[in-house]
């Protein structure tokens, strides 16, 4: 079966390894993404979560392996020919533009002009502003929009962030642990927010909230070492015996 | 070009060449490990690296003459005061260079060129005060301006030889205080996460001022011993600054083994080139092979490749 | 050490030792210059000066324009202080026409746009009578047209490589063709010498005269012949390369043509290398270095070296003894004078000599009374101004000392004639 | 949410102001010598206009911009010696009509890459598209490979240090040391006295104000932003779906393109080009230009050039011993005590004065914060 073909994911990861100076970050890992799947990808620190996300998106290049999003072989794209194919990714630590307002930062986002003299001749017409409201609205930014991102709380730049993915409208959604360092009412209404975005696209989300995993995740990824672990439901990956000795051995 | 000389003749001048290339590599280093340490260490650009170079080489001047009016008897040995006093200056100035201005710009290395920059010319004009516009005649001891006749076809420059063994033995030294002192791990630390050195009880502000000036103290005692085959006037010391920090750019900043491993391409690169064709062009050459070879491997030759 | 503490800040405050160097003025009148005190009041400022320059009923003003920061402060310092030596000299002696003499000095920076612009305020802004200045030839090509163009005099005092001619200009170091055929004709002469490596800084003053050195060799000394040309980098400091090609081509004579930071590079690596001077083997002609560079170069690393130049601080002449004496009475026991500092003391004195001559401040008048001047006080001995603007001047070969000196071992027994467009070497 | 606008009331009061300085205060105060040193300096003002395109909104720190300027120059320069070197020119040479320093250089036939410069046309499309194309591929081979920051400013500067060592090296082409001289007239038109610098100087002023409108299109577009954005979030800018090198490459030519207009109009202001203007000094010389206006602001960096180069001239007139100091001081107080430069203090005094000019603005715009690093 040629897996870089198969319909049936929108993305395959198969034999993936990268290593630094010999070091496998991430070691031979396969794994499958299905169309409107929540995968979440746990493990303890140093297991290769992040670098799985750097590798899908392009900011790290693999030693040998394959990505494949909807057949396309994405090792061999750069990062922005990636996200137009439909990947999107939010980084750990809120990736904003401080110098911007909020509005400006969702602009940039907004899936048009993307080569030099497209952005040279973008124009700001009322498709943009009514798409960019609608988005604002769900972020619960709406009545922030003229203000720079530099004076937003941490928990607002995690959204606006998250804000600037979805005004992309992105097939694959990658979150690095999007509720970190939140408060809880701004917790709350992340979940709440993820539960409404992840509903029709396929996401992958990097979680240490087991609480928050449970919640959202249709299957669950135990990455160790580099390595996968174990793979199943919550339930069975909770139950799964490796699983238990890595966290408790940890 | 070759023909009508003997095989011994060739020989010796291919041995010679050799023995120049050497030396220009000693010289590189020499030049490059002030910087590499500054730059490599702390991600300082030193624009001023060339002034605290020709400080260093004031100092000898000044030594030698308060050896030839005081000490005339001692004036062969008058070398070695000069650079270890050339060491000290610099590395005092580089102290206090780095408490007034460089401290205040650590997060900002681009803004560090340009007030060294500034640095620089305001050293410029005040050696140019202090000492004059004309450059200074340095006088080298008997000793060392000779050269030792191994054939009759192939000499061998004392000079040479003493910036070679100088660089071995300041190379040498930095290797220890790098990776044997505990200055060297703190300073290893602070590279690698300034905020968690801190947090565990290195004294960073000391050990950045310590670094930066043992940085410009190396650069000092360079600049003594480049009175030996260089000239020493006030704006001498811009006649280095772009071989030195493509020397140390060109090695992979972080790493002082690139910075010696490059200065030693470099030099053999235009050594050779040098005897083939004209200076001009061996120089344009060999700058041109360095910048397109770190536009393939912007990272320099010997950088880690490090997780992000 | 202590020159630039000597050099006045403020141009017009006068140096220091103004007593001693009047006296020193007036020695040097005394003994070779009938003085014509000339009274202002029988020039009338609008007879003399018709053209609206700066000039009073009692005073004139002219320009000085060298580097006093960059990297040629080095070179022209000597000729800044050269100049204002004469200019305090011909006060002493009653001025020009009765006129003392001012001066406004500007800073060329090394910097050649600078120069333009300080040329152009001089002669624009400041109507300057005329100007003493420039050392570089590409200083003197970007000032050039402004001279030209404001009709202003600029004495020049470098020796360079010839090919031009100004109006506006007159020369007071030698043009290349002076400087170089007598020194390779000794040479070949006294030394046997048959086989020549040029080497110089990569510039157009080198490899004009490496031009016309090479012609000269090739076309009309016999038998003899160029074994190697080489060029490096203003600034370059390794010159081991080039000693080990010149070791391998063996050479009589290596005819050196290197300037500024490289040359103590030069002289210093040739010195350690094994090459000694002193042995004549090969033997070392340069026309780069006078006793201003050896000063920085060290006279126990030159030592034996030949340079081709018109003076030397040695020379033995009246003239010359008053010359040294006024000088380091003015600027410090420890001053060396080169070929060029000695040119730019001649600068203010053909002028005063043109103008006297002129009854006139006019430039064009100035300029018609130029050729045919003639200084029999210079320190060089006599000079007289040519149709071409430049200097009939001796030519002479020094040997380097190790005390920095030269001993002057040869000089041509006529003048030899300026002749910057020469035919043959081209 | 704010409609787009070319300019905020402010913005267009600062050029109105900016032009009333040059077009009018400047002819009306100066003597015709100074207004040409002001135009000399007017030409350094392109640069810095680019350079705050590239530095202070891309965060991209060219040492090399005297390479551009240098370029630029030298088409000119070889368009204006070809036309003063005509045969009666040059009779008196070996070999007359071409360049004098090639015939002293033994060269005896144009070269052949000199031959297009006989036309006007060719020259000003070479002016524009050679340091572009330069920039281009230089741009292209670091910014693709990521190279940024110190890498990119030192490499930049070796790449003028080479550029000045070949123009040297191959004088019997370019003129060596000495540079391009003795240039006399455009179409036959005599750009050396003082009426034609006259000219010159206001056609200068219209160049720059041409560069400035585009400089400030080019800021209030979208590409502006993104650069702001790369700024601060280089990452977050490639993953929401932008070549973030082919950004860097358009800003780094078009800074490129207005160096070499730049570079052009001295040629013809000052009447030669020379070395002096290529190397690493003048490059550095330039960025401070820059950094004195503010690094963020397009009419700052006019006015940098301006005082800097005025400074410059005044003090070095009456203390030339101690510019350097001065120089060197003005370089270390920009950067640790204004490092916004005049821009940055006219945000925080005199600005707060004006609240009328401003009034339907919120907030203080993104020019007031530190300069990124």
């Amino acid at each position: 079966m040629n897996a870089l073909a198969n319909p049936n994911f929108v993305l395959m990861v198969e034999g993936l390894t990268v290593s630094f100076d010999g070091f496998k970050a991430v070691n031979d890992l396969s794994f499958y993404v299905e169309p409107n799947e929540c995968r979440v990808i746990i493990g303890p620190n140093g297991a290769g979560k992040t670098t799985v996300l750097d590798l899908i998106c392009g900011r790290t290049r693999a030693t040998s392996g394959k990505i494949a999003f909807k057949g396309q072989d994405l090792t061999q794209m750069r990062e922005d020919q990636i996200v137009h194919a439909g990947v999107g990714r939010k980084f750990q630590n809120p990736s904003v533009y401080e110098d911007l307002t909020v509005f400006e930062n969702l602009e940039i986002s907004y899936p048009r002009g993307y080569s030099v003299l497209g952005a040279l001749v973008f124009r700001r017409d009322a498709e943009v502003t009514a798409r960019i409201r609608e988005i604002a609205g769900m972020i619960f930014l709406d009545d922030m929009l003229d203000e720079r991102a530099a004076i937003l709380s941490h928990g607002q730049k995690q959204w606006l962030e998250i804000g600037m993915l979805l005004i992309q409208d992105p097939e694959l959604l990658m979150l690095d642990e999007p509720v970190a360092g939140m408060s809880v009412a701004e917790r709350r209404k992340t979940a709440e927010l993820l539960n409404r975005i992840i509903a029709d696209r396929s996401v992958i989300v990097i979680e240490h909230d087991m609480g928050f995993v449970a919640d959202i995740a249709t299957r669950v990824t135990v990455l160790h070492q580099g390595k996968m672990l174990s793979e199943g439901s919550m339930a069975h990956v909770q139950a799964d015996p490796k699983v238990v000795e890595v966290y408790l051995g940890h | 070009m070759f023909s009508g000389y003997s095989m011994s003749e060739l020989g010796a001048i291919f041995a010679m060449q050799g023995f120049a290339g050497l030396i220009l590599f000693s010289v590189f280093v020499l030049m490059a490990l002030g910087l590499a340490i500054i730059f490599g260490q702390m991600g300082v650009i030193n624009m001023a690296h060339g002034e605290f170079m020709i400080l260093g080489a004031y100092v000898t001047y000044m030594v030698s003459h308060v050896f030839q009016t005081w000490l005339p008897g001692l004036f062969g040995l008058y070398f070695f005061v000069a650079m270890i006093l050339a060491f000290i200056a610099a590395g005092l100035l580089g102290m206090a260079v780095e408490w007034a201005m460089i401290r205040h710009l650590y997060k900002r290395p681009l803004d560090t060129l340009l007030a060294t920059w500034g640095l620089s010319l305001i050293l410029q004009q005040i050696y140019r005060s202090v000492f004059g516009a004309r450059e200074v005649g340095v006088t080298i001891p008997d000793w060392m301006m000779g050269s030792l006749p191994l054939t009759d076809l192939i000499e061998i420059p004392i000079n040479g030889i003493f910036v070679m063994v100088l660089t071995v033995a300041i190379s040498a030294a930095v290797y220890v205080m790098m990776f044997r002192s505990r200055w060297g791990q703190q300073v290893r630390a602070i590279n690698q996460n300034r905020v968690m050195a801190g947090a565990v009880g290195i004294d960073t502000e000391r050990t950045d001022r310590l670094t930066f000036g043992i940085g410009c103290g190396v650069a000092g005692v360079a600049g003594a011993a480049f009175t030996m085959i260089g000239s020493t006037g006030p704006t001498s010391g811009q006649l280095y600054i772009v071989d030195t920090f493509l020397v140390v750019v060109f090695g992979g900043a972080a790493s002082l083994l690139g910075t010696i491993a490059s200065a030693f391409t470099i030099s053999q690169a235009q050594s050779i080139m040098e005897f083939f064709l004209s200076g001009s062009m061996a120089k344009v050459l060999t700058l041109l092979a360095v910048v397109g070879i770190l536009m393939l491997r912007p990272q320099g030759l010997f950088a880690l490749k490090l997780r992000k | 050490m202590s020159d630039n503490k000597k050099t006045p800040a403020n141009p017009l405050k006068s140096g220091p030792n103004r007593r001693a160097v009047l006296a020193g003025g007036a020695a040097l009148t005394a003994s070779l210059f009938t003085p014509k005190f000339l009274r202002a009041q029988d020039f009338p400022t609008a007879a003399v000066n018709t053209t609206g320059l700066a000039v009073t009923d009692d005073t004139v003003t002219i320009g000085i324009l060298h580097s006093i920061t960059g990297t040629m402060a080095i070179s022209e310092t000597g000729s800044v202080q050269a100049e204002k030596l004469a200019i305090e000299q011909i006060n002493a002696q009653g001025g020009i026409l009765g006129r003392k003499i001012e001066f406004i000095q500007e800073d060329g920076a090394s910097d050649w746009p600078t120069f333009a612009e300080k040329a152009r305020k001089l002669l624009v802004n400041d109507k300057v009578a005329s100007v003493m200045g420039c050392w570089t030839s590409a200083s003197r090509k970007a000032v050039l047209p402004v001279f030209e163009q404001n009709n202003g005099m600029l004495y020049y005092p470098t020796f360079y490589e010839g090919l031009e001619q100004s109006p506006n200009v007159i020369y007071t170091g030698q043009e290349a063709t002076q400087q170089i055929i007598a020194g390779l004709d000794w040479v070949n002469r006294t030394k046997g010498a048959k086989s020549f490596y040029l080497l110089g800084s990569d510039y157009i003053w080198p490899r004009t005269s490496n031009k016309i050195a090479r012609k000269h060799i090739e076309n009309f000394m016999e038998g003899c012949e160029v074994v190697g040309e080489e060029y490096y980098p203003l600034g370059h400091t390794q010159f081991n390369s080039v000693i080990n090609k010149i070791r391998l081509k063996k050479p009589d004579v290596i005819y050196a043509i290197v300037v500024g930071g490289s040359n103590v590079a030069f002289y210093k690596q040739l010195k350690a290398a094994g090459i000694d001077m002193t042995k004549e083997a090969p033997l070392l002609l340069t026309i780069s270095v006078t006793e201003d560079e050896i000063r920085g170069i060290g006279g126990e690393n030159i030592e034996g070296a030949y340079a081709c130049m018109k003076y030397f601080q040695s020379l033995k002449n009246e003239n010359n003894r008053a010359f040294v004496a006024a000088f380091k009475e003015m600027w410090g026991d420890d001053m060396v004078i080169g070929d060029v500092t000695q040119a730019a003391y001649l600068g203010p004195w053909l002028w005063k000599a043109a103008v006297e001559k002129a009854g006139s401040f006019d430039v064009d008048k100035v300029r018609e009374a130029s050729p045919g001047i003639e200084l029999p006080t210079a320190p060089e001995g006599y000079v007289k101004i040519h149709e071409n603007h430049h200097l009939w001047s001796k030519t002479r070969v020094g040997r380097a000392q190790a005390d920095g000196q030269y001993e002057v071992v040869y000089e041509t027994e006529d003048l030899v004639e300026p002749n910057p467009f020469p035919e043959g070497y081209q | 949410m704010k409609k787009q606008r070319l300019f905020e009331l402010d913005e267009a009061l600062g050029f109105a102001l900016l032009a009333a300085v040059i077009f009018v205060l400047f002819p009306a105060i100066l003597d015709d010598f100074r207004l040409n040193l002001f135009g000399k300096y007017l030409t350094y003002a392109f640069v810095a206009v680019g350079l705050v395109l590239c530095w202070g909104a891309g965060g991209i720190l060219s040492l090399g911009q005297g390479v551009f300027f240098g370029l630029g120059g030298y088409c000119m320069a070889m368009f204006l010696k070809l036309e003063a070197s005509t045969p009666e020119n040059t009779a008196i040479q070996s070999t007359p009509g071409i360049p004098d320093f090639m015939d002293w250089n033994q060269i005896t036939a144009l070269p052949i890459w000199w031959q297009p410069f006989h036309s006007l046309g060719f020259t000003i499309l070479a002016i524009l598209a050679v340091p572009a194309i330069f920039a281009f591929i230089l741009g292209t081979a670091m910014f693709r490979r990521r190279v940024g920051g110190v890498y990119f400013a030192i490499i930049t500067q070796a790449v003028a240090a080479i550029m000045t060592i070949l123009v040297i090296g191959q004088q019997g082409y370019t003129g060596g040391v000495n540079g391009i001289t003795d240039l006399r007239t455009l179409l036959g038109w005599d750009i050396r006295p003082d009426s034609a610098k006259v000219t010159l100087y206001f056609v200068n002023g219209i160049l720059l104000f041409a560069c400035l409108f585009v400089a400030q299109a080019v800021r209030k577009s979208k590409a502006g932003r993104i650069l702001i954005a790369m700024r601060t979030a280089e990452d977050r800018v490639r993953f929401s779906g932008y070549d973030v090198a082919s950004f860097k490459v358009f800003v780094f030519c078009l800074g490129a393109a207005f160096a070499s207009i730049g570079g052009a109009m001295f040629t013809l202001q000052v009447g030669f080009m020379s070395p002096t203007l290529v190397g690493i000094v003048p490059s550095i010389e330039m960025v401070i230009f820059c950094a004195v206006g503010g690094r963020m602001s397009l009419l700052g960096a006019v006015y940098g050039a301006l005082l800097v180069n005025w400074a410059k001239t005044t003090f070095s007139e009456s203390f030339p011993e101690l510019w350097l100091l001065g120089l060197g001081g003005l370089f270390i107080a920009v950067v640790m005590a204004f490092p916004n430069g005049l821009a940055g203090l006219y945000q925080d005094f005199v600005r707060p004065h004006l609240g009328f000019l401003h009034r339907e603005r919120a907030r203080a715009p993104a020019a007031d914060q530190s300069p990124a690093e």
